[in-house]
């Protein structure tokens, strides 16, 4: 178990250390106003019509990246079936032979 | 009071990964959930909030409950 | 500070995935992590205004962008879990045990 | 396998309202919170209940497995349909063909609505369905 | 005054984190689990009163469902199984 | 039509009156979308779930519409009753003397529904707390209990409730 | 009119899934069902042939979804970059999922992950957003997950779990990488972000974007298989069902790597090159040598992608366009010729149920057609002229031209020998066998390839003969498709001078198969063999190699 | 108006420290419930109710009914489930003397 205990030091080490590059990254300046935002806090909910701008992007401005989560369920869901129903199968697979 | 409700957020999830019981493990999951949805709250996100509110704790804890009744409920490592 | 916690957070997700040896306590580290990330992007969009994006109310919007960035993220994270879970199931089924040192060691017979 | 009489009757006379509540989030997700992926998400956590309560069986009786997934799929194709509809009106794909009418009948949020609801539809079928499926077996 | 409120049901949210946190048996987790959440959502409700949004009251009823529905299934799962924990 | 037929009908009719007036209670709007909205939603649930929002072998009409004003009077009574148990609770917090015991009794109501609302009103109230709920047995755990005795208790926990239930419900 | 047919190359796989999964529903129609959605590819094949011209000559078509222009909405990009991604997607796809088709076992449900995950590669080479990047991965990266684990063996779904924690971890810095992004320059769309950068003065003046990209590379990293996060790869390519593997090692691999080009040089990430350059060097040898040590026939082909991927890599980081040109040349070249390997190597698998290179018996009179598409392939990846091997690793030997990690792969091309010559003795001619031999209980033993699976075989066989042949022309064609201008000066591919020196690496080839033949060889190629990290040791990989593209910057 | 809503809340903010307390204090789970559900019951509820008497008449009202009733109807039952879960675990109730009383004697439901 002597690495094992390596393992564990080497691993904190590292944490820390990503750690420590995340946090001056996140020390950072936190720039006040931009473009984007403005557009889209002025004419978000003009141009879609939905009162609640995160809609207004989720489903107007950035409807593609909707779709791809809704396929990611869609996957998520058809494999969660197939793993979670795999035995069955097999036992059926065993009935006909 | 959103740095308080994260430094509890921290000590919970330290609890959830460490604890041995894996039902107490979930249900500590599920109240850092619950937790960062009231962060949410108070960053004035309620669409994320009902979604971290609607997955973390709905349908997260579900599964995490579906695969610790299917497996063990004690954690040997 | 607020950032220190949320790294916090996220550097304890990070911990539970590569320490522990439960597969289902790596999944609930994933979990965390990207909780701490949706954290990151929701605390930064919510500094730049008092109320939430709805109109309806005369004073200044937090940023409506990172939040609906972070519906997708809370989604597709779900769904890695339960594909994760899943796996972890039948792994389970199939070695018997819950620790990915047995699972490994059970699974990388190298067959020669 | 024994009953509770108190959550048998509780999921009873609570699921349909949980349902109702789903389809509110999903149909007002443009002006309030919500939307169609949380509407979907408290309409499966009502059949959620009812399974708990009820056990996977009676539940399954009346919303059936297959019924579910063909909704979920359904509603994927016309959720497809809808973006395809206002690549054909010009506005691109996944676009609002509505925008260039601007009739006061046809309000402009109507196809965040229509997204709203399929995607709740989708939503919410294919996570009860995945729950139930889970737990089929259970007590 | 709602402004105190707050505050105060933070606070009170924070003590009882505390029996989650130390509770030696699952049940008394759950009894903490099940107090937060009743703190929360009056919190949850206190905040949409004093900022006067309708709107925000929706994330309430949500969280009230879902606390619900994850206790439930959490108990529900595990009460037959005796001797372990 | 036979009786089954008319018997499903009353219920899809109650369940979809209850949802419409939970719908307009909650959006609190008479404009036109909303309310075809509701009804719309109203409708859809109703149609998917009244086979079990009133069980079809429960009959009669008093099991499942209270009496209103006898139904009002019991919510103030539980309310004004929580309040006064939660002070006596909150004393016996403060003192630290209780002397907890499991109670067994049964009760006298008919319906399902007028036994769950007894036991979440003897839940919500005084230091009792229901254990579990077969048919009419009850188990309750009791904060300060001042007797074992199964009927005395039952009366001591019951009280007011259940004679009001009675004539709410059946 | 052209920029809408941008988005039908998307469409249509996804379309074509749904129609598979309707297939799975319902039963009597899978198969025609399954049929009509794989059919589906041909929509973006002829596309993207329509489309060839305005790529040529240097226009970049851009399609904003919802009609939602740039820094609001999303755009499809299509430019040469990712035209040439979505051709390398499309056609080992088609090969794919022919070959699939051609196998019984696998019901319409396969086939809704296998295009789902075609269209998410598809949404990976086309995007012009960095979150829509992050779905795109995502969609593949959850398909992926399905697949490996398809046939449910002890393996596969061990490496499926590896790879998800991985790749979830690596998507966890993405996402950072993207949460600094959006905060310093408040843009997503990824052409607006190389302006902002541009005007800022460069990566390198920021305070923090240098940090992004690193968490953007070390994400897309995983996805991409280099040391050190290449660590997933042999197990999750060798126990996939085999047009799986062709599937992750021809297509999925070079779709990150490209998305991996697109961020660093819209970054103007130039800083990067030289540690790309030695990355890829050190992948290359590593990997190779790994490989070389391997008895388990589908794990010696994963280090090969590995090894394969380290050429790709390294020649990119030499920076000039001729050796981008280089870079995708091989990258093309390796997609078809890995992705034939592993079709033979694996109907070579599933006919014997052997994994063992000692194992299975030489097959070369069973399955004469597959066997001299495997010497094909075989040749390629070892840089024998006229096969297209040759001609890319030409081409790479002109754009490392004086680089001080060009011996690295030189070392690099005569170890691939000899794991080839070591790999060959499964297709060299032996006694006939029988169709079918029920010995052990493999139900998927014995399986005669039919002739839909031998044509696609054949089909990539003379592909990989072409481009070799055709290979001057190739690259020309390809630097124009990158950089829109024709070349000033691609050199001559068959010189004598080239030619003659493929022969000294036959020759060290055999030298070290036969070095490695022997005892002492043995056991080093055993005791490399038993070094397959544990998932802990994984993840520390990770970490290394993320703070390593964080400190370069520095 | 402003009054009764602040009388309610300080009376929540009161029952609520006295809840927490008792959860902390008390010995075992049946007890702990029993400041848990009663008493965060009765402050929540007094919060509703000042939060009420504040927004006035008008459609926040009627949401905030649907959330006390729902709530209502959740919290015992939860209370319920827990008690029942505890009890169906095998844990035994505290008593403060360990006189044997025939009427507590079974545990197993």
């Amino acid at each position: 178990m002597k690495s094992g205990h390596l393992l564990t030091v080497l691993e904190v080490a590292l944490l820390l250390l990503t750690a420590l590059f995340l946090l001056q990254a996140l020390q950072g300046p936190h720039p006040e106003s931009s473009d984007v935002r403005g557009y889209l806090v002025e004419n978000g909910s003009h141009e879609t019509g939905a009162l609640n701008l995160v809609t207004a992007i989720y489903l107007g401005y950035r409807a593609f990246d909707t779709m791809g989560e809704i396929v990611v369920l869609l996957v998520a869901v058809t494999g969660v079936i197939y793993f979670a129903a795999s035995r069955e199968r097999k036992d059926e697979e065993d009935h006909d032979s | 009071m959103v740095e308080v409700l994260l430094a509890l957020m921290v000590v919970n999830s330290i609890l959830a990964l460490q604890i041995r019981d894996m039902l107490a493990a979930v249900l500590l999951l599920g109240a850092f959930s619950l937790l960062s949805c009231l962060v949410f709250f108070l960053m004035n996100a309620p669409d994320v909030a009902l979604t971290e509110a609607a997955v973390g704790t709905g349908v997260g804890t579900v599964v995490l409950i579906w695969i610790v009744y299917k497996t063990e409920r004690r954690d040997e490592a | 500070m607020t950032w220190i916690l949320i790294c916090a957070i996220f550097v304890v997700g990070l911990w539970g995935i590569t320490h522990q040896a439960n597969m289902v306590k790596k999944v609930m580290g994933l979990s965390i992590a990207n909780s701490a990330i949706i954290l990151l992007f929701v605390y930064y969009g919510s500094l730049s205004g008092t109320t939430a994006p709805i109109e309806g109310s005369g004073d200044p919007m937090v940023d409506p962008l990172p939040q609906a960035l972070m519906l997708t993220a809370i989604v597709v994270a779900v769904c890695v879990m339960s594909l994760a879970l899943v796996i972890v199931y039948r792994l389970y089924q199939r070695f018997g045990t819950l620790d990915i040192r047995g699972v490994e060691r059970g699974a990388w017979k190298l067959n020669d | 396998m024994k009953k509770t009489t108190i959550l048998d009757l509780v999921s009873r006379k609570l699921a349909p309202f949980m349902l109702l509540f789903g389809l509110y989030l999903l149909s007002y997700g443009h002006m309030s919170p919500g939307g169609g992926f949380q509407g979907g998400v408290v309409i499966a956590s009502g059949v959620i209940l009812l399974f708990v309560a009820q056990g996977v069986g009676t539940t399954a009786s009346l919303f059936p497995f297959r019924t579910l997934s063909l909704v979920e799929a359904a509603a994927f194709l016309l959720l497809l349909a809808a973006g395809l509809a206002g690549l054909a009106a010009g506005a691109g794909f996944l676009g609002n063909p509505m925008a260039g009418v601007d009739v006061r009948a046809v309000p402009r949020v109507s196809m965040i609505l229509v997204y709203n609801v399929l995607i709740g539809l989708k939503v919410g079928a294919g996570i009860s369905f995945v729950c139930m499926y889970l737990f089929r077996e259970g007590r | 005054m709602l402004v105190y409120a707050m505050y105060f049901l933070v606070i009170s949210i924070l003590v009882s984190m505390a029996r989650v946190v130390i509770g030696p048996t699952v049940a008394d987790r759950m009894v903490g689990l099940n107090l937060v959440t009743a703190q929360t959502l009056a919190l949850l409700v206190v905040i949409s009163v004093s900022k006067e949004r309708l709107i925000l009251l929706d994330v309430a009823l949500v969280y009230d469902i879902f606390g619900f529905v994850g206790i439930l299934v959490m108990t529900r799962y595990f009460s037959g199984r005796r001797g372990e924990l | 039509m036979d009786v089954r037929t008319r018997w499903a009908a009353v219920r899809f009719t109650i369940t979809f009156l209850s949802l419409l007036g939970g719908w307009l209670l909650f959006t609190w709007s008479l404009d036109v979308g909303s309310v075809l909205a509701g009804i719309a939603s109203s409708l859809l649930v109703s149609a998917l779930t009244y086979s079990f929002f009133i069980d079809e072998t429960e009959a009669g009409r008093r099991a499942h519409l209270p009496r209103v004003h006898v139904f009002l009077l019991f919510v103030c009574l539980l309310v004004f009753n929580m309040y006064v148990a939660s002070f006596r609770v909150l004393w016996k917090i403060v003192k630290g003397d209780i002397n907890p015991r499991v109670v067994h009794f049964r009760t006298r109501l008919k319906t399902d529904i007028a036994r769950v609302a007894l036991t979440s009103s003897i839940t919500l109230t005084p230091g009792t707390i229901t254990l579990d709920l077969t048919e009419d047995h009850l188990i309750v755990h009791w904060l300060d209990a001042q007797t074992t005795h199964s009927r005395y208790a039952g009366e001591l926990i019951k009280g007011m409730y259940e004679k009001l239930l009675k004539r709410v419900w059946l | 009119m052209t920029e809408g047919l941008v988005v039908w190359v998307m469409l249509a796989p996804l379309l074509g899934a749904v129609t598979a999964l309707l297939g799975k529903l319902l039963r009597p129609l899978q198969r025609p069902l399954s049929i009509l959605g794989t059919a589906s590819l041909a929509v973006p094949a002829v596309i993207l042939t329509l489309l060839l011209g305005p790529v040529m000559s240097g226009e970049s078509l851009r399609y904003a979804l919802g009609g939602w222009p740039e820094p609001y909405g999303i755009s499809l990009v299509l430019d040469g970059i990712s035209w040439f991604s979505c051709a390398i997607t499309t056609v080992i796809a088609a090969a794919v999922a022919l070959f699939s088709l051609g196998r019984r076992r696998y019901e319409a449900g396969y086939f809704f992950f296998l295009l789902i995950m075609v269209a998410g590669m598809y949404g990976v080479a086309l995007t012009g957003d960095l979150f829509t990047l992050f779905v795109s991965f995502e969609v593949v990266a959850v398909t992926v997950y399905v697949l490996i684990a398809w046939e449910e063996t002890d393996t596969g779904l061990a490496a499926s779990y590896k790879y998800l924690i991985l790749s979830t971890v690596g998507i966890l810095f993405f996402l950072f990488g993207i949460f600094l992004v959006y905060r310093d320059l408040g843009v997503l769309s990824i052409s607006l972000i190389s302006r902002a950068l541009a005007e800022a003065g460069g990566v390198r003046n920021t305070r923090f974007m240098h940090l992004a990209l690193a968490f953007l590379c070390g994400g897309i990293g995983v996805r991409t298989a280099f040391i050190p996060f290449h660590t997933w790869l042999p197990e999750a390519h060798a126990y996939a069902p085999h047009p799986i593997s062709a599937m992750l090692s021809g297509a999925m691999i070079k779709v990150s790597f490209f998305a991996l080009v697109r961020v660093v040089l819209e970054f103007g990430g130039t800083y990067l090159f030289e540690l790309l350059m030695w990355i890829g060097a050190v992948t290359a040898l590593a990997a190779v040598l790994s490989a070389l040590a391997q008895s388990d026939v589908k794990r010696l082909l994963a280090y090969h992608s590995i090894s394969q991927l380290g050429y790709v890599l390294a020649v990119f980081g030499a920076g000039s366009a001729l050796a981008l040109t280089a870079s995708f040349s091989h990258a093309l070249n390796h997609a078809l010729f890995k992705s034939l390997l592993f079709l033979t190597v694996g109907a070579a698998v599933s006919f014997t149920g052997h994994r063992n290179i000692h194992r299975i018996p030489p097959l070369g009179r069973t399955m004469p057609l597959f066997s001299a598409a495997f010497f094909a392939g075989a040749l390629s990846i070892s840089g024998i002229p006229p096969f297209n091997g040759f001609a890319s690793k030409g081409l790479i030997t002109t754009g490392m031209e004086g680089s001080a990690a060009y011996p690295l792969l030189w070392v690099t091309s005569f170890l691939t020998i000899a794991s080839f010559i070591k790999l060959s003795r499964i297709f060299l001619p032996g006694p006939r066998r029988a169709g079918t031999t029920p010995s052990s209980g493999n139900s998927n033993q014995g399986s005669v390839p039919g002739i839909l699976q031998t044509s696609v075989v054949t089909v990539l066989a003379i592909l990989c003969l072409g481009t070799g042949m055709f290979g001057g022309s190739m690259a020309h064609g390809l630097y124009r498709i990158i950089h829109g201008t024709a070349p000033d000066a691609i050199p001559r591919l068959f010189s004598a001078k080239k030619l003659l020196g493929v022969l000294p690496a036959v020759l060290l080839g055999t030298a070290a198969f036969v070095g490695v033949s022997t005892q002492w060889g043995r056991q080093i190629a055993g005791r490399i063999r038993r070094m397959a990290p544990e998932l802990r040791t994984v993840l520390l990989f990770f970490f290394v190699g993320l703070l390593v593209f964080a400190v370069v910057a520095y | 108006m402003n009054v009764a809503a602040l009388v309610f809340l300080v009376l929540g903010a009161v029952f609520n420290i006295m809840g927490n307390l008792g959860v902390l204090i008390f010995p075992d789970v049946y007890t702990r419930l029993q400041a848990s559900s009663t008493c965060s019951t009765t402050s929540v509820l007094s919060f509703f109710i000042g939060c009420m008497l504040i927004a006035g008449w008008g459609p926040m009202t009627g949401r905030l009914l649907v959330i006390t009733i729902f709530f209502f109807i959740t919290n015992p039952i939860a209370a319920h489930i827990i008690a029942r879960f505890a009890r169906q675990t095998g844990i035994v109730p505290w008593r403060q003397s360990f006189r044997k009383d025939p009427e507590s004697g079974e545990q197993d439901g």
